[in-house]
């Protein structure tokens, strides 16, 4: 699955995308937001504050409790600022 | 297509007029124009530069105009157009074209578009000023209000 | 001088530019045009004439605009363009232009001044439809209502 | 002092303007609706009904009970229907 990344978020882990399996562990985008912050420091700085970080799922927002499921592309941001 | 996300710039009596398109129904047209501005909070600003997310920021515009034209069915007309990439003092960013044979119609359809457009499409600014910082704009409250008060 | 009485046809984006007129402190513009409908009542239009009250046309324009501004001090320009004579179905009849460093108050000023425009403006529509009739166009109650929600 | 018309009370009166005296026993608005009633075929059809006749005096829109006072012009149209 592919895992993009913008705004701040890409500039702290250094990445505007990567592909990547995620573990059997993560469920919902909660737990997904829990285990990017255990993978290394840019990850932690980007994800430290887990209520900033907005989600989108197959170009769908997502809420924090909703299932991952089988979504292709999984996107961080942090909230929109447009217009 | 209704929705362009481009670098260029627009002209508005140009898009109002190709959105018209000749119908002689229209009656109203209403249209919001987001211009980058000088100052923000007392820190001249040198540019500011749009980063988006490309095939969400197309989709999830579609989708807000679906959901004005779905609450506002005397709605004829919707158009939206966002820059991206660096803007000056000035320059328009973003506009969006309501018509409609009522006003009143047109007016609200505007604001349910540009509220929602401020806080669920994904676009993100960065501004550059005088000092030479370069941050984030940060989201403010009020939009999301802005966006709740349709609910 | 904002408010125009003319005969001629206006350029939405000439008058927004000459309005913010290099300001850059603006932020947001937002236009309401009025164009002539084709149809009315299930009778087709061949073309409608706008007769007016010239001096007090002009006034009571400007007093509508300073009504505005005295609501809304965060308002940094207005624009009102009435034209008169006879115009053809899809042609432009009005313009107002609004402008803010906030979308909320361009919004709102734009819709004011249009309820007001609509039932305190001294003018009066002729229409002329396909069976040869020229009628006196009735005024709206809802014009009326659009006016008194703000007070 | 001069008094103009407008739209379907010119059409009915078949003047744009006359300058004429007002009668002292004309006080205010509806009672200069009153007296113009008794002018003649056109201004009775044109004022048949006050309550669809708006008056401004000197510009200024004026309800039916206000005092003509020392109005230089008074204008006598219908309810208004620009925009």
């Amino acid at each position: 699955m592919k895992l993009v990344y913008f705004a701040w978020l890409r500039e702290h882990i250094g990445l505007d995308e990567e592909r990547i399996d995620l573990p059997a562990s993560v469920k919902n985008v909660r737990d997904l937001i829990n285990w990017q912050q255990s993978r290394g420091e840019g990850y932690a700085r980007a994800f430290a504050d887990p209520e900033t970080v907005r989600v989108a799922l197959d170009q769908f927002h997502a809420e924090h409790d909703e299932a991952v499921g089988t979504a292709e592309e999984i996107a961080f941001f942090p909230p929109m600022t447009g217009g | 297509m209704t929705v362009s996300l481009q670098r260029e710039d627009f002209d508005i009596s140009a898009e109002i007029d190709r959105l018209v398109d000749g119908r002689t129904s229209v009656g109203a047209a209403v249209t919001f124009t987001g211009l980058v501005r000088d100052m923000v909070h007392d820190q001249r600003i040198l540019d500011m530069t749009l980063e988006h997310y490309p095939a969400m920021a197309q989709n999830e515009l579609e989708r807000i105009e679906q959901q004005a034209r779905s609450r506002w069915p005397a709605l004829t007309g919707t158009r939206i157009i966002h820059r991206f990439g660096t803007l000056m003092p000035g320059d328009r960013i973003v506009l969006v074209i309501t018509l409609s044979s009522h006003r009143q119609v047109a007016f609200e359809a505007a604001e349910f578009i540009m509220d929602f457009l401020k806080s669920r499409a994904p676009f993100w600014k960065k501004e550059r000023t005088e000092q030479g910082e370069a941050s984030w704009v940060a989201a403010k409250d009020e939009d999301d209000k802005a966006r709740l008060r349709w609910q």
